[in-house]
C-alpha cells in the first residue's frame, strides 16, 4: 500500500460564491471536491446579514500542493476582498495518487 | 381588526426577540416560498386564460416602467439620509424589485374587503422583480466607477440569467402559464393543494418571516434610527406613485391597492441574492435589516390598511 | 375499532423492527411537531375567546399543582423499581410534564366518542408542560447534592428560559393567543390548513413516532423487564390521580378523560432537553425508552381507550 | 389536451435546461414520496375491504407473472441494440419493476376519463415492484459470472430485505393494510390529508422529477440516440403485454389501461438502489438515464392516452 | 503568498452543548468557528438514547495552538465528564494570519 | 493534558455504501465514527447518474494508523473498482488516548 503525500485545501464561504469557486477549481484542473452545508460564525466584519438564505458552504479538494497554492491564491486575491471566505491548507496522505 | 396572519408574523418576531429556540426547518421554508410562487401564478394565471392577451400590454409596459423608475428616486433619497453612493443604489435596487410575500397578503386583503380587482394582478409581480433590481444594480456599478476606474465589467449575461430564470421568475412565470393553459377545469384538481389552503400557508410563511425580521434588530441598532426612519417613510411615497400609475391605468380600486403594494415593497429575497453576485462591495445586511427588518412589517401593519383606504380614490 | 391513527404508529414500529429503510426526513419531523402545536393552540384559543378568562384560574392552578405533584410521587415508587436517585428523579420530570402528541390522540378519540369537554383543554397542555418538569430537576439536583457535596448550582434563569420560551410552550402559547384574538371569522381563512388536516397530519406524525419507540427496544432490553412493568402501570395510577382533579373540577366526561391523558402521559421531546441542560448526570436515554418505548405506546393502545370509558363516572 | 400534472412536470425539465437555480429541497422530495406511497395503498385498501381476498389470487399470480418475464424479453432486445450483457440485464430490470408516478398519473387520467376499473389496482403495484428487479438481478449476475468465473456470491438475504421491507414496498403494503382494516369510516378524518390533495402533490412531484429528467440529457447525449430509441419503443411493447395479461383476467376498461402502464413504465427509484447494491458493475447512469430521461416523459405524453384510448378492446 | 502554521480543533458533541460550547470560544476569544450538522456512533457507554431529537454537531476552529489548547482542557474538564463530547488537534496552515 | 498522535481515516463514498462501510469498520474494532451528507465531485468516469437519491457521505474516524491502513486497505479491495470511493489520512492528535 503505497501512501502519497497531498495537500487538502478547505474553502469555507458564502453560498453565493459556490459557482464561482467550482469554476475556479476547473479551471486549474481540480475537477473532484466535496462540499457541505456548513453554519459559519465570524468577528462582526462589514457583512452582518444573517438571513435564512445566508448560507455558508465548506468545499474541500485534495490536489498536489502546486494546485492547492494556485487556487487559493486566485481566491485570495478575487473574492476574499468582498466575499466571506476563508481558507486552509492541510498535509493528508492518499492511496491512489493517480486519481487527483 | 389585524388579519389573523398578521398575528402569525408577530408570534414570530417575539419568539425571536425573547431568544426562543424556535426556528422553521430550512427545507419548509423553501417549500412555502415554491408554493406561494406557484400558488399566486396559478391564481393569475386562471384569470389570463379570460382575457385576450394584447389588453394587457400597456399594463404591462406602464409596471415595468414603474419599476425601473423607482431605484432613480430612492437612490438619491437615500444619498440624502447620508448612505454611501453604492450602499444607496444597492438598497434602492430592493425598492425597485418587489416582495411577493408583501404582495400575497395585500391580495388576501383586498379579496377579504371585498374591492374589485383585476385578477391577473400576479403578472405585474412577476414582471416587476426586475426590471428596478437592474437599474439598481447599473446606478451601484456607475458609483464603484466613479470611486475607481479598474473596477471589472460586469457580467450581464450572467445577471439576466440569475434574474430571469431564477427561481421566484420561473415559478410565478410557470404558475402564471400552467394557470392560463389548463384554465378552471383543469386546475379543479390541485385545487385542493395550491388554493384552499393558501392563506394559512401564507400564515406559517409570516411566522418564518417573523422569526427573521425578529433577527435584524441588531444590525437596526448598528445603523441608527435613520434606517428605521428610512424604511417608513419610503413605502407610502412609493405607494402614492403605484396608485398614481394605476389610476392612468385605469384599475379598480383593488388593482390600485395591489399596485400600490408592489410599489411601496422592498424585495429580500431576491435583490439581496443578485446584489451579492453582481454588486458586492454593497451592504446587503443594511439592506436587508431595511426591507425586511422595517419596511415589510410597516406594509403589513400600517402600509397595507392605508392603501386599501386610499385605493376607491385612485380607482376608475 | 382502533383509531386509524393508531395504526400508523403500528405500521412504524413494524417497519423499524424489521429494520427497514423507511426514515421520515428530520425536516418533516419539524414541521409536523410546529404544526400540531400550533393547531391544538388554535383550537383552544378559539374557546378562549368565548368566554371569560377569569373562570379558568381555578383550573389552572388546580392542573399546575397537579403537574407539580407528579414527580413527587413517581419519584420514590421509581426508587423502589431499583433507579438511582439521579435517574429516579429525571425519569419522574418525564411524568411530570406532558406529552403534547397522546393529548392530539385522545382529544380525536374524545371527538369521535361523541364525548361533551371544555374546548379549551389545550390551555392545560401548555401550563402543565412545566411545573412536573421543574420539580423532577429539583429532586434530580437534591439528589447529586446529596451525593457529592461540590456539585455548581444550576441556572434556573437558563432553565427557565429554556422550558418557558421553547418551541412548546411559545407555540402552544402563541396559537391559543392568535386563536383567541382572531376568533372564529378571523381563523376560518386558514381553517383548510390548521383544522382541517388536523388528524392526517396527527397521522404521520405517529408513523415518526412508531419508527422511534420501534427503535426503543435495544434500551428496553438492555434496562430489563423492569422498565416495561414500570411504563405500563405508572399511567393508569396517575391518570386515576387526573380524573379525580377532574372530578373536583367538575369538569364534563371529555374533560376528565383529557385530563386523565395528561396526567398519564410523559413527556418524550421537552423533557429530555431541558434534563440534558440542567441535569446531565440523569440518563436520558433509560428516561426515552420509558416514555416514548413503553408509556406511550400503552396510553395509546390501552390506556387512552380505559380513560374514556372511565371518564363519565368522575365526571359532573 | 394534456392533464395538468403534465404541465408541472415540462416546467421542471425547462428550469433544468435553462439552468435555473429551482431545486425541491430533498426533505420535500422524500416526503412526497412517502405520501405517494401511503395514499395510493390507503385508496387500494378501502377497496381491499370490500371483496373477498381469495377472488384476488390468480390477479396476483398473473401480475407477479407478468413482471418476472418481462426482463427476459427486455434483456435480449437491449443485447441487439448492442449494451453490454451486465447492461443489458441491469437496464430490464429497471423495466421488469414499476415507477409508482406513472402509476398515479395514469389512475387519475382514468379516473378523469371516467373510465371503470378495479379499485384494488394498487395491490398490483405492490406485487409488480419485486419480482421484475429480481430476474434482471439474476440475468446480470449470470453474465457476470460467463465474464468472470471468481465472482462472490450475491447476497440474496440482504437483496429480498432490501426489495420486500424497503420503503416502496412497505409504505405501499402498509396504506393497503390500513386502508383494509380501517374501511370507509376509518379513513374518513384523514382523508383531508391522503385523498383530496393527491393531485396537487402529485403535481409537485411531478415538478421535481421534470428537474431531475431534464438533468439526464447530458447522459443521453453521451449514449447516443440509441437510448432514445430504446426508451420509447420498450413501453408499447411492454404496455401490450400488460393490455394482453389484462384481458385474460377479463379486467374492465380502465385496469387494463392501469396494467398496461404498469408494464410498460420502468422504476427509477428502486430499481437504481437494488443494483447498486447486488450488481454495482451495471450502468445505473444510463439505466436511469434511459428508465427516467425517455421512459418515463413518454409514458407521461404519449404512452397513458394511448394506453387509455386502446385499453376498451382489451376489457371484458 | 505567506503560509503560517495554525491548530484546527475540531469538537464532536451533542446538539444539546452548542450554547455552552461556543459560549466556551468566545470566553477564549475565539470568534469564528465552523459548525456541520454530522451523525455520529460511540461504542455504546451509558448514554444510549437514540431519539431523532438527538442531533450531534462538529465545531471546527482555526487559532492558535495555545488557545487551541485552553479551549480543549475546558471543554474537557466541564462537559466530557457527564457529555457525549470527543475533541482532536490537527496542524493547518492559513495565509493570512491576522485573521485568526 | 497529554496529547496523543493518532490518524484520522476519511471515507468519501456513495450513500448506498454506508452499511457495509460502517460494517467494514466494526470488523476493524472501530466503534466510533462521524458521518456528514455532503455533496460530490469527480471526473467523468463510468458512473455518471445524479440523480437525487444518488448521495454522498462522509466518514470520518479516528484510530491507531495500523487500523486506519487496514481499514483503508480492505475497501480498497472490496469497493473501490465497483464503487464511488475516495479515502485520505491526516494526522491528528487526541486527548484521551484511550478512548480510540
Ligand atoms: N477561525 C476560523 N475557524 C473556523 N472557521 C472559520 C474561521 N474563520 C472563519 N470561518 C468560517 O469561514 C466563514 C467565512 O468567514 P469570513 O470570511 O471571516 O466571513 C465563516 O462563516 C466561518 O464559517
Ligand atoms: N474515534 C472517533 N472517530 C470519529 N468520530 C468519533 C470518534 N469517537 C467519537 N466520535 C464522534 O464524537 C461523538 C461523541 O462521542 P462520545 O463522546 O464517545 O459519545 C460521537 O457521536 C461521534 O460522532
Ligand atoms: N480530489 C478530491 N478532493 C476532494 N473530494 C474528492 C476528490 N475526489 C473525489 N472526491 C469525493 O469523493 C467522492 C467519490 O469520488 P470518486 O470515487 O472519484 O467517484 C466524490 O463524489 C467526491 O465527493
Ligand atoms: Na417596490
Ligand atoms: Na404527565
Ligand atoms: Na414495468
Amino acid at each position: 500500500m503505497n501512501k502519497h503525500p497531498k495537500t487538502k485545501l478547505t474553502l469555507v464561504a458564502e453560498a453565493a460564491l459556490e459557482p464561482r469557486l467550482l469554476a475556479e477549481l476547473r479551471r486549474h484542473q481540480a475537477h473532484a471536491w466535496t462540499i457541505s452545508e456548513v453554519r459559519g460564525a465570524f468577528p462582526e466584519g462589514d457583512r452582518d446579514g444573517d438571513w435564512e438564505a445566508d448560507r455558508t458552504i465548506e468545499v474541500k479538494v485534495i490536489c498536489d500542493t502546486a494546485v492547492a497554492d494556485a487556487i487559493a491564491q486566485a481566491v485570495l486575491s478575487k473574492y476574499a476582498p468582498h466575499y466571506s471566505v476563508v481558507l486552509y491548507f492541510s498535509d493528508v496522505t492518499v492511496l491512489r495518487a493517480e486519481r487527483y | 381588526m389585524f388579519d389573523v396572519v398578521v398575528l402569525f408574523f408577530a408570534l414570530g418576531v417575539f419568539a425571536r426577540l425573547v431568544k426562543s429556540d424556535l426556528r422553521l426547518p430550512e427545507a419548509l421554508y423553501e417549500t412555502l416560498t415554491i408554493y406561494l410562487l406557484l400558488a399566486i401564478g396559478l391564481k393569475g394565471g386562471l384569470e389570463l386564460s379570460r382575457q385576450p392577451l394584447m389588453d394587457l400590454l400597456p399594463q404591462v409596459l406602464a409596471v415595468v416602467t414603474l419599476g425601473a423608475l423607482v431605484p432613480l428616486v430612492v437612490a438619491p433619497l437615500l444619498r440624502l439620509a447620508g448612505l454611501s453612493p453604492v450602499d444607496a443604489a444597492g438598497l434602492s435596487a430592493h425598492y425597485g424589485s418587489v416582495s411577493v410575500v408583501t404582495f400575497a397578503v395585500a391580495l388576501t386583503a383586498v379579496q377579504r374587503a371585498g374591492l374589485p380587482h383585476e385578477a391577473h394582478a400576479p403578472l405585474w409581480v412577476a414582471v416587476m422583480e426586475a426590471p428596478g433590481l437592474v437599474v439598481g444594480i447599473v446606478l451601484a456599478r456607475l458609483a464603484l466607477k466613479r470611486a475607481d476606474a479598474k473596477q471589472g465589467r460586469i457580467r450581464w449575461d450572467l445577471l439576466a440569467h440569475e434574474v430571469l430564470l431564477g427561481k421566484s421568475v420561473l415559478l410565478l412565470m410557470g404558475g402564471l402559464l400552467i394557470g392560463a393553459v389548463a384554465g378552471d377545469a383543469g386546475v379543479a384538481p390541485i385545487k385542493a393543494v395550491f388554493i384552499d389552503p393558501f392563506k394559512g400557508v401564507l400564515a406559517l410563511f409570516l411566522l418564518e418571516l417573523g422569526l427573521v425580521a425578529g433577527g435584524q434588530l441588531g444590525a437596526l441598532k448598528r445603523h441608527g434610527l435613520k434606517l428605521v426612519l428610512v424604511g417608513c417613510s419610503l413605502p407610502p411615497v412609493l405607494a402614492l406613485a403605484g396608485a398614481s400609475t394605476g389610476h392612468l391605468l385605469g384599475l379598480q380600486a383593488g388593482g390600485v391597492a395591489l399596485l400600490a403594494t408592489l410599489a411601496a415593497s422592498a424585495s429580500y429575497i431576491a435583490a439581496p441574492a443578485a446584489l451579492r453576485v453582481a454588486v458586492p462591495q454593497a451592504n446587503t445586511g443594511l439592506a436587508i435589516a431595511c426591507a425586511l427588518g422595517v419596511t415589510f412589517p410597516f406594509n403589513l401593519l400600517v402600509g397595507i390598511p392605508l392603501y386599501l383606504h386610499l385605493a376607491p380614490h385612485f380607482a376608475r
